[in-house]
């Protein structure tokens, strides 16, 4: 953790935003996974007592700086959207652990929703870098939210869904997750809101390919000391919570349970 | 300068610990710095069994502060005594058992589970906590009961009984002499404040358990109002909670008659927290000529002896 | 769009007024907008004679809040009869007045006077100032005190009695169980919460009357949670206060269950803060088609008719 | 009220600032007196529920602006002091009653106490304005303390006093309120800190010399809605707490009762 300097801050569609900022570790020597994020200071203010965890998005090794992408939904992040380049922003992390890599892994299927394909980019990169085929979905509500298309098309092909159809094919990500379409994959990853996840889990393990799901809990410290943030997983037939922070955000999406 | 303070047989070399529940059982923050900075810890929650807590969401932010429903988890006393508590003892710090249960059996039972570990050097009474339908906060509530309760745990510790105690009351003066009364070696205050959210959108109680505890800067007032009351009112030593931030707040809590302090919500905010506080509460003491902490206590009371220091 | 909703047998345009003791006798604020625009106005806790209040300082800043120890200062019923109240007639709204005493026989003799004033809509009870010595809070801690209370003033009041309680108590549904069951009409909450700051210079209470009462965003979840709880025990209206300050929040307390609510500490961060606020929920309304406030009332409640509206 | 642009920050001293914003009020049409306050909001974070009062010092008409100065001490006053030309700050006021002017005072003597000088500079204007002679007595703690020196010297003579003697007179302004030095004075005006003003008070009354004090209680509202700023008052015999924020913070000096 330290205090980090705001190196961009560009709008990327309707209050969508990607942050820019000096990174808290020294990149070139690894020490960060995909998947995993950062939890930053919203202001020094007692508005914001709890920070906000992005998922690391882009990782800049030349600049050693990273950016996260987010919707400014809340207070909270609408305050992220007010800083400026050379602004101080409160950096933890990269925290939790993120997304395994199988060295073996054929082709792998990306699957993201809406503000949850930030991680994906980086999780391409590095599958594309190790030898798997990457195939990307990726859904949003309408066609002004896409983002991080072009970027995962440098990885491989990306298959486009929108809620209304405009643009790309008009439906839910698990609509394209067809039999053929899923023909060959060999281990899935998914981040996106919690109905997609669960649609997500439940299609694909009819289709019995392994994978791997982020999930969204509210988190208070991020690193394992409130325990506000768990989610119930399921191991050895035994079913209990777990924090999502350390022993997450990702997760085997065989172990997660939705109630 | 001596920042070492006294709770009662407790030999705590400075007034700052982590507040139980916010600092887990300590491992996590020791990945940040040297837990040994601290004047003692306070684990998490300990109950008989092991529980699982509440659903989610458990967790919502309000102004300056912020309201938890966690409901007790915790990996219950056996595995606390296995496994939590021994990486603990290289820190040579003093290390508080926070204790939570249902009937007054189960708080016994813990407790003299705790007595055969060589880890435990006082327990912390939990009989405040909001968050759970039989968390013992109607042993927080009437002073009676709180009083029984007390009586029955302290047969049976081994070693000193910190009570905690719920600002959810009309008084909480006569709390504190109900516990002092019945045996108490030291009261800590305040719990959470029972607080509640709306989500507009969904129309509906933002936690999965409705209410929850309110904690943080927010809080601060009611607290250090409660520590000036009490500690007007019993000679057991008072340790001090609620919205602690800064190396001020501290000061103003020991001025306010607190002989220690916890740190909750503020390890959230900033894992470094306790040990930022501590440096600064170093360095305040430093720029007003402070020799010994313990001139501090209770000295913004009229007629204190240390006043006019 | 309907934004009109009642109180009993109180007709208001909207659910928005000030909260006693924030806005004085309203023709400061006069100064900034029209105040027809409120459901209605409450007007500074009057006693039977002239107060003075308490020495200075009486104000402190406390994160998202802020701590006051007036001590009621107000002209006396008379004048508030005579030179108060009149020039509010011109607004055309309800007009409730606060009324505050030491023994029941002052609330009496008090209300007994406001009878003969044609300006009177309403009489809100302050049972719970934290602020005067004697200046009621025990009739606001004692549900039995309180019920007497309440009893003797209905008898006595030509107009409808809202009983407004203090969040300082173990059970707010207690409280508002005996207040309902002795006759109150409405019932409004919450006052202050007690509270402190210590002066670390001086060493000493920064208040000259040491304690005050808290308000301000920092008590919301607070208030918001007695609000639910209390719309779950009793049948007669309430009305929300605590740290409102957007429209939002007023959707907040609705849905917990407030048939209207006040607005305090917002009117000094901000004098146009009730006039904002009235703005702001018609456009939230705009917004979530909400084409009848009262539909809100109660909705975050399990089983709320309005719940999936 | 309305929010308005900060034009400049300026650090006048050791955590002293002089800040200058658009005016809330067209200032060539009057509207504002000398010794009135203005009721800041420091931000719109819930860190800061309360305004902050500061005097009005100085008055620019051309650019339509006034000019604050303050002393950073606490939490409101330093984040104020972050504020940065083009910033947006939110100002109720001018507000309160400020120093009346007699028309006919032939002397007129100023007495401030540190940063209790800043208002007497827009009263000096006035007076030099309408023919009356302005003796300035300023008391700092220190020479880095010293402000506002040279823009007094402008109407008239300034007697400087530091409690250090490091620069003036070395003492209290008292000590300079000599028979000798008030020969001929018809009337004073003093703002400082309450010590000073309570040691002022008593000097001037035997010296039988009518004046006004510009008091400093903590406010809540700043207009006359919460009852927090009040002062104790004896008129008619009778001593009642009267607002300072509608009815001060400027006050006929023997109407001051200091408990
Ligand atoms: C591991 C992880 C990674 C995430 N990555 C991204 C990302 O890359 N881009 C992005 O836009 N969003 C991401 N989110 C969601 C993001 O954290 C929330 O949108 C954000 O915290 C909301 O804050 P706010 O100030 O807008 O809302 P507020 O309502 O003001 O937030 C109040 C509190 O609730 C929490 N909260 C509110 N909504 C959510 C939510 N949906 N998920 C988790 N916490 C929430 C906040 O963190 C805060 O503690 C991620 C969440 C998690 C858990
Ligand atoms: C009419 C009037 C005019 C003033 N003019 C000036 C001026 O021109 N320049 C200047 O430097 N100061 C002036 N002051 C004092 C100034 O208002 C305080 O220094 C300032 O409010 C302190 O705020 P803070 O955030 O630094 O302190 P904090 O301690 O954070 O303030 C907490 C609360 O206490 C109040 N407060 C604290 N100290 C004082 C004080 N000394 N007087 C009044 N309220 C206080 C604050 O307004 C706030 O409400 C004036 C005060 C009044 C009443
Ligand atoms: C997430 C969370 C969990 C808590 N768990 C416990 C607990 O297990 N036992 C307990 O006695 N208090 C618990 N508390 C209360 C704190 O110990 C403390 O009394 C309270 O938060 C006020 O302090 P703060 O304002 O510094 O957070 C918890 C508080 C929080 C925020
Ligand atoms: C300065 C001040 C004066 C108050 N005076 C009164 C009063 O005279 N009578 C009363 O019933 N409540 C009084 N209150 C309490 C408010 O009416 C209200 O219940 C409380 O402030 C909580 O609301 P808020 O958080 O919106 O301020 C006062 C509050 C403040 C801050
Ligand atoms: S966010 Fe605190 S334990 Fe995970
Ligand atoms: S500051 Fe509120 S009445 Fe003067």
């Amino acid at each position: 953790m330290a205090v980090q300097r705001v190196l961009e801050q560009r709008v990327i569609g309707p209050e969508l935003y990607a942050l820019t900022f000096s990174a808290p570790l020294k990149l070139s020597e690894g020490g960060y996974e995909p998947g995993q994020f950062l939890h930053l200071r919203v202001t020094d203010s007692f508005d914001f007592v709890l920070r906000r965890p992005l998922s690391l998005c882009q990782v800049h090794v030349e600049r050693n700086a990273l950016t996260v992408m987010y919707r400014a939904q809340g207070a909270g992040t609408r305050r992220l959207a007010r800083l400026r380049a050379g602004d101080a922003i409160d950096v933890l992390g990269p925290l939790g652990k993120g997304f395994p890599l199988h060295a073996g892994d054929r082709r792998a299927l990306l699957i993201g929703g809406g503000i949850g394909v930030p991680p994906l980019v980086e999780l391409a990169r590095h599958l594309h870098a190790q030898g798997s085929e990457v195939v990307s979905v990726i859904g949003f509500q309408t066609a002004d939210q896409i983002i991080l298309r072009e970027e995962l098309k440098a990885y491989g092909q990306v298959h486009l869904v929108t809620d209304d159809g405009t643009e790309g094919v008009r439906g839910r990500v698990t609509d394209v997750l067809t039999p053929e379409q899923c023909e060959g994959v060999t281990r899935y990853y998914a981040c996106g809101p919690t109905p997609m996840l669960r649609a997500v889990q439940t299609v694909l393990r009819e289709r019995d390919i392994p994978g791997y799901l982020s999930l969204e809990e509210r988190m208070g410290c991020g690193i394992g000391i409130c325990v506000g943030c768990v989610h119930k997983v399921r191991r050895e037939g035994r079913e209990s919570y777990v924090k999502t922070c350390v022993e997450g955000p990702v997760f085997p999406a065989e172990e997660v349970v939705f109630s | 300068m001596n920042l070492a303070v006294k709770v009662g047989s407790l030999h705590l070399k400075n007034p700052v610990m982590p507040a139980s529940g916010c600092f887990s059982f300590g491992k996590e923050v020791a990945a940040f710095y040297d837990l040994s900075v601290l004047g003692a810890i306070v684990v998490k929650a300990t109950t008989l069994d092991e529980r699982q807590g509440n659903k989610t969401p458990r967790l919502a932010e309000t102004a300056a502060g912020m309201l938890n429903a966690i409901g007790l988890q915790n990996p219950g006393v056996e595995r606390v005594i296995e496994t939590e508590l021994p990486p603990l003892r290289k820190y040579g710090i003093p290390i508080i058992v926070n204790v939570a249960g249902n009937a007054m059996e189960d708080y016994v039972q813990v407790v003299e589970r705790l007595n055969d570990s060589p880890d435990v050097s006082a327990i912390e009474l939990n009989i405040s906590c909001p968050n759970v339908k039989c968390g013992g906060i109607q042993f927080g509530t009437d002073p009676e009961m709180a009083a029984s309760m007390v009586r029955a745990v302290k047969r049976a510790s081994r070693t000193p009984v910190i009570v905690k105690l719920s600002p959810n009351v009309t008084s909480i003066s006569e709390m504190a002499l109900a516990v002092e009364e019945a045996g108490a070696d030291a009261i800590s205050l305040i719990n959470t404040l029972i607080g509640m959210k709306i989500d507009i959108a969904r129309r509906a109680p933002l936690l999965a358990n409705g209410q929850g505890g309110l904690s943080g800067p927010a809080i601060k007032p009611i607290a250090v109002r409660m520590v000036y009351e009490v500690t007007s009112h019993v000679k057991i030593p008072v340790i001090g909670i609620g919205g602690i931030t800064t190396g001020e707040d501290v000061v103003e809590f020991l001025l306010a008659g607190a002989q220690a302090i916890q740190v909750g919500t503020a390890n959230f905010t900033d894992p470094l927290a306790c040990k930022r506080i501590i440096e600064e509460l170093h360095a305040y003491c430093d720029e007003a000529g402070v020799k010994d902490i313990n001139t501090l206590i209770g000295a913004a009371k009229p007629h204190a002896k240390g006043r006019f220091l």
